[in-house]
């Protein structure tokens, strides 16, 4: 007993233990996603998906993850080790690294620095760096490919993201996401979404450029996390597997759970920023630290069940198009937004 | 437009190269040189009573008597009619002239009768094989054909 | 349309058309699913299904006739000619067999579930049946035999006709040694066709 | 680091020689560039089974584009001529086209049929039409759905393939088969209809009107599948002459031709029906939504020929026609074109007399289609490329046969 206290006594042991409560959540997240994504795509196909492992193949995407793991590792022989191996490390890591600053709950986030926002963003675009590096170690053309499209894409649609935070933060004044979310608690009127916490005229005019900043950072966020419409990367039709068309067992794993961790890390950014992080819709109604862990985790589930239904419905963009969309189309939208809500706010 | 009709027309502008016709068939045919195949397929294509722009089949032959021969189908979308011509070769002197100039369809069905019986067809632009290993020894559609025994190493199934 | 009017309109356009492909998707989301749990569940299989090859070889006459027509040549067959004094019994259309089938082998690997065979047999003695699933692991497996003579049954087979063929060109013989224009016939015909 | 053999272009058997050039930065600094030459396929998912491209790529743009074909090379023609019968070409012909195997066989059938001067029977005609226009649908869905694979909409794909499903039991119901029918033989036919497949006819042209709108709606119609497809691999009328295409591709490219038409057989001229051409809806005429949009009005188009053809199906004996021996005169020789799905599809038979065929040359559509695509492939972009490829709508088992 004494140790287990001395243990917890010790202040570097359990930030390292309240360090990996995310990488557990992570974990379950990803199969609890992976099995609905492939429900829901089932199903839109009038299909059923699995059926046999456990009740309605409940246990499917474990025994996928335990086959993953088992997997024989095969590193191409001419390809830059260092670099491989280092890639899907460094995905990882960036995708890992902005948890530390999602508030789940009142009490709980795992660095509450000012800053929030902005490491979000910075450590995102982390993960660029190991896509590319894969798609360079892997020594293989389509790879390649994959890689440089990826990295274009990430850049470009960071932009979007960036512009609607900084919305966001013009209208609660903070970059610190727990301090965000407080701002908006009380109630589904109390989102950013629809004008945040201000007087009803403010509210009103801010309404219709807060939606469309909020929409503008859904269709980025999709594009964040490389899925269709904007899966460029990894594009199976035209680019194989794209980066990661090399990679196999353990290694692949990393990029598969990385992809789950960074689509959860844009809908709890949307949700944070937009929809009241994990403030309860219904004011002070089911809310307290412990409902604040799930009204967070089940408003980011809703988000994802949406990027899974678009992805199964759209077909794919082409390359110009795609920066179409982001430097002609979102950022400019954008632009507009941000004059609106400053002038708003000026007002 | 008959058959005949282009034969006589043919026959006024290139009477040497034309050698014998058959019109008693379901399907008339004109025998044409195999060294002006070109000249003449470009004269049915641009002669705007003719036209015949869609070459529909190109088949090599190999009539089992060391003659080979090419048999061109061709259709003018225009005026819907056809004509079939065909050229020969014998076994020593495998040249016939390539149309793939005129049609652009020709140069893959000329690559494969170039590929499955060995017909040379001179000026063609691209002559390989088509449908067989750029290794492969003989031609598979000859009469006379033999399987090689082994093609890498391996055991060929005859 | 200006060029500000089409941007608009194209954007526009696409959020309504991406809005009704969404509306498609969502809807099939709560429809029943089309697929069925395959080994648990089967697919109803109609009368005219052609898999499986069967051959009632009670009632093969050893025609060859099937084997003719296999584009594939999957089928094998073996006969020998039955002595007037073995009696090998009717088939079920009542035609008379003269023909011992030692062997009757199909690959079924081979198959190519054309059935071309099963129409020009005189007995309908091969016929497809419906049975679908009938993997093996060893390929060998796949090569059936439906012929049911043993191997005792066929060397006698074998041993009656040598016996009646010597008969017959020891007849001959006699018959031409009493006529003696035409030159003496040659060795008597094989036993197996 | 990397081994630079690896960085080297494989040796092309077409000689090219790849071009290098070079840039300035902003910085001043000059850097090599080259063009890459990248292999797609046999391997590749969308190259619709064993194509082999070779592409020379600037960036994305391509440069160049190098088909290899013969991966499937079942050597057709040469198996047809150790045939001992006619009627045994037939599961071959099958295997040719697999996605439309029904029309393979007609147009088989067709040719033998004229090299005999058999007439077969009113019946054996309307049912032949019948099933040639339903494996038309089902060869065109495959087209689509595959087609939205090719563009990234993996949903359409599966619709297609359980209305496919349906035309499949219709088969299978006929003549047992789902894939490789064997069913339409020389003269006649291998089975009559069933009793209840006139009912689950029209029941399938009742049920596949709306699907086929809801098909449009999500895929044809979508403005990102728009974007991707129009002014994409525009086949001009006159390349597209030039090289023989057929089928829905020409007719895509704003030619009026289609063989059902305009070399008529059968009873197809008793029917009331109109070839469907591209009109440049999107953007140019013969672009890959051109070709895409012709398929959807086409299936639309069968099903008013199913309708008629079900109408009008008169009664008679379906094997009387069928020849006892099929031996053709000495040196007969005819050259037949049918409407596939995908085109035309023709058979040269030469005989000599005896009861196998002397020469058998198969045209196909898919062949013949697919030799266009370096001319129509050349400035696109990878991603426009698997779209080019898959608009042509090629079968790799008769572009090798």
């Amino acid at each position: 007993m004494e140790i287990i206290q001395k243990l917890f006594a010790n202040e570097l042991i359990v930030s390292i233990l309240l360090s990996l409560l995310p990488l557990v959540f992570i974990i379950a997240y990803a199969l609890v996603v992976l099995y609905t994504e492939m429900k829901v795509a089932a199903h839109i196909q009038d299909r059923v998906a699995y059926m046999r492992t456990g009740w309605h193949g409940l246990l499917q995407p474990i025994a996928d993850m335990l086959k993953l793991l088992q997997k024989e590792d095969i590193i191409p022989d001419k390809a830059d080790k260092l670099l491989f191996r280092l890639a899907p490390i460094i995905a990882f890591v960036g995708t890992y690294a902005a948890y530390a600053v999602l508030p789940f709950s009142s009490i709980y986030i795992g660095s509450n620095i000012n800053l929030g926002a902005f490491f979000l963003v910075a450590v995102g675009s982390l993960v660029v760096v190991g896509i590319l590096m894969a798609g360079w170690a892997s020594n293989n053309k389509w790879s390649l490919f994959g890689g440089v499209r990826s990295a274009a894409q990430m850049i470009s649609y960071e932009i979007p993201t960036a512009i609607a935070i900084i919305i966001v933060v013009m209208i609660t004044g903070s970059l610190n996401l727990q301090d965000v979310t407080k701002f908006q608690d009380g109630g589904i009127g109390n989102w950013v979404v629809f004008g945040g916490p201000s007087p009803w005229l403010q509210k009103l005019m801010l309404m219709p450029f807060t939606i469309i900043t909020f929409f503008i950072l859904f269709v980025s966020s999709i594009a964040e996390v490389n899925r269709t419409p904007f899966d460029l990367p990894e594009a199976e039709s035209e680019l194989v597997q794209g980066f990661n068309t090399e990679y196999s067992g353990m290694r692949f794993a990393m990029f598969y759970l990385s992809e789950y961790a960074n689509l959860f890390t844009v809908s709890a950014v949307g949700i944070a920023l937009f929809l009241g992080g994990w403030s309860s819709p219904f004011g002070t109604f089911m809310s307290g630290p412990v409902w604040g862990i799930f009204w967070f985790v089940a408003k980011a589930y809703i988000f994802v069940l949406v990027q899974i239904w678009v992805r199964w419905t759209l077909p794919r963009l082409r390359v110009d198009q795609l920066m179409y969309v982001s430097w002609k189309v979102l950022t400019p939208w954008l632009f507009v937004c941000l004059l609106s809500v400053g002038l708003i706010l000026v007002l | 437009m008959t058959a005949q009709d282009i034969f006589d027309i043919l026959k006024v502008k290139f009477s040497d190269a034309l050698t014998e016709k058959k019109f008693d068939t379901v399907q008339p045919w004109v025998r044409i040189a195999p060294n002006k195949t070109k000249e003449i397929c470009f004269f049915l294509r641009d002669d705007s009573a003719m036209q015949f722009d869609y070459l529909s089949c190109l088949s090599g032959m190999d009539y089992n008597n060391g003659t080979f021969g090419v048999v061109y189908h061709l259709t003018s979308i225009v005026h819907k009619h056809k004509i079939v011509l065909k050229t020969f070769c014998t076994k020593d002197n495998m040249h016939i002239q390539s149309v793939s100039a005129v049609w652009g369809t020709a140069n893959w069905h000329e690559r494969e009768a170039f590929d499955l019986y060995g017909i040379i067809f001179d000026e063609h632009p691209d002559l390989r094989r088509l449908l067989m290993p750029d290794d492969w020894e003989g031609h598979p559609l000859r009469k006379d054909y033999k399987v090689q025994e082994f093609y890498h190493g391996m055991k060929v199934p005859s | 349309m200006p060029a500000v009017g089409t941007y608009f309109y194209n954007i526009f356009h696409s959020l309504y058309t991406v809005i009704v492909g969404m509306k498609i998707t969502i809807k099939h989301l709560f429809t029943h699913s089309a697929t069925v749990q395959y080994p648990t569940v089967k697919m109803k299989i109609p009368e005219r299904a052609r898999n499986r090859l069967y051959v009632n070889i009670d009632d093969c006459i050893g025609c060859d006739q099937c084997s003719m027509a296999c584009p594939v040549d999957c089928i094998t067959i073996d006969t020998i000619k039955s002595t007037p004094d073995v009696d090998l019994g009717l088939t079920s259309k009542n035609t008379k067999k003269r023909l011992y089938v030692p062997r009757f082998d199909i690959d079924i690997a081979k198959c190519c579930y054309c059935g071309l065979c099963v129409w020009p047999c005189p007995t309908d003695c091969i016929v497809m049946t419906d049975v679908y699933e009938f993997s093996e692991f060893d390929r060998k497996k796949l090569i059936y035999s439906f012929s049911n003579m043993s191997t005792d049954e066929i060397a006698g087979a074998q041993e009656r006709l040598k016996k009646y063929d010597e008969e017959q060109a020891a007849k001959k013989a006699a018959v031409k040694a009493a006529a003696p224009i035409t030159p003496p016939s040659s060795k008597p015909e094989s036993s197996a066709s | 680091m990397i081994d630079q053999t690896m960085l080297q272009p494989p040796t092309l058997p077409t000689n090219y020689t790849v071009k290098q050039g070079h840039i300035k930065t902003s910085t001043g600094k000059t850097i090599r560039t080259e063009e890459m030459i990248i292999n797609m396929g046999p391997q590749h998912p969308s190259t619709h089974g064993v194509l082999r491209l070779e592409i020379v790529v600037d960036g994305e743009i391509i440069v160049d584009c190098i088909p290899h074909i013969g991966y499937l090379h079942r050597c057709f023609e040469k198996h047809c001529e150790h045939m001992t019968n006619y009627q045994m070409v037939i599961p071959y012909a099958d295997r040719m086209d697999y996605c439309s195997a029904m029309t393979n066989e007609w147009a088989f059938a067709l040719a033998a049929e004229r090299l005999l001067k058999i007439e077969v029977p009113e019946r054996v005609e309307y049912i032949r039409v019948i099933m040639a226009e339903l494996q038309r649908i089902a060869s065109h869905l495959i087209a689509v759905g595959t087609y939205g694979i090719d563009s990234g909409a993996f949903t359409p794909f599966l619709y297609t393939f359980i209305d496919r499903e349906k035309i499949l039991d219709l088969f299978e119901m006929t003549c047992g088969a789902r894939l490789l029918y064997n069913y339409i033989w020389i003269g006649g036919l291998s089975h009559d209809l069933p009793p209840k497949f006139i009912e689950q006819a029209k029941d399938f042209v009742e049920y596949f009107r709306p699907r086929l709108k809801m098909l449009n709606d999500l895929l044809s119609y979508n403005e990102i599948f728009v974007k991707r497809t129009a002014n994409v691999g525009v086949l001009p009328k006159d390349v597209a002459i030039n090289y023989a295409v057929s089928g829905p591709q020409l007719r895509g490219s704003g030619v009026n031709w289609d063989l059902r038409r305009d070399d008529p057989y059968s009873i197809y001229h008793k029917l009331e029906w109109e070839p469907q051409v591209g009109k440049g809806e999107m953007g140019t005429v013969g672009d890959c939504w051109d070709r895409h949009i012709v398929r959807m009005h086409e299936m639309e188009q069968c099903l008013n020929i199913i309708e008629q053809a079900l109408a009008g199906l008169p009664e008679g004996n379906v094997k009387a026609a069928i020849p006892k021996r099929i031996r053709p005169e000495k040196d007969a020789e005819i050259y037949v074109r049918t409407e596939s799905s995908r085109g035309e599809l023709g058979f040269y038979i030469v005989s000599d007399g005896t009861a196998s065929p002397f020469r058998v040359k198969a045209r196909g559509p898919a062949f013949v289609n697919l030799s266009v695509l370096p001319e129509i492939a050349k400035g696109a972009m990878i991603a426009d490329l698997v779209l080019i490829a898959g608009s042509i709508d090629i079968v790799l088992g008769e572009v090798d046969r």
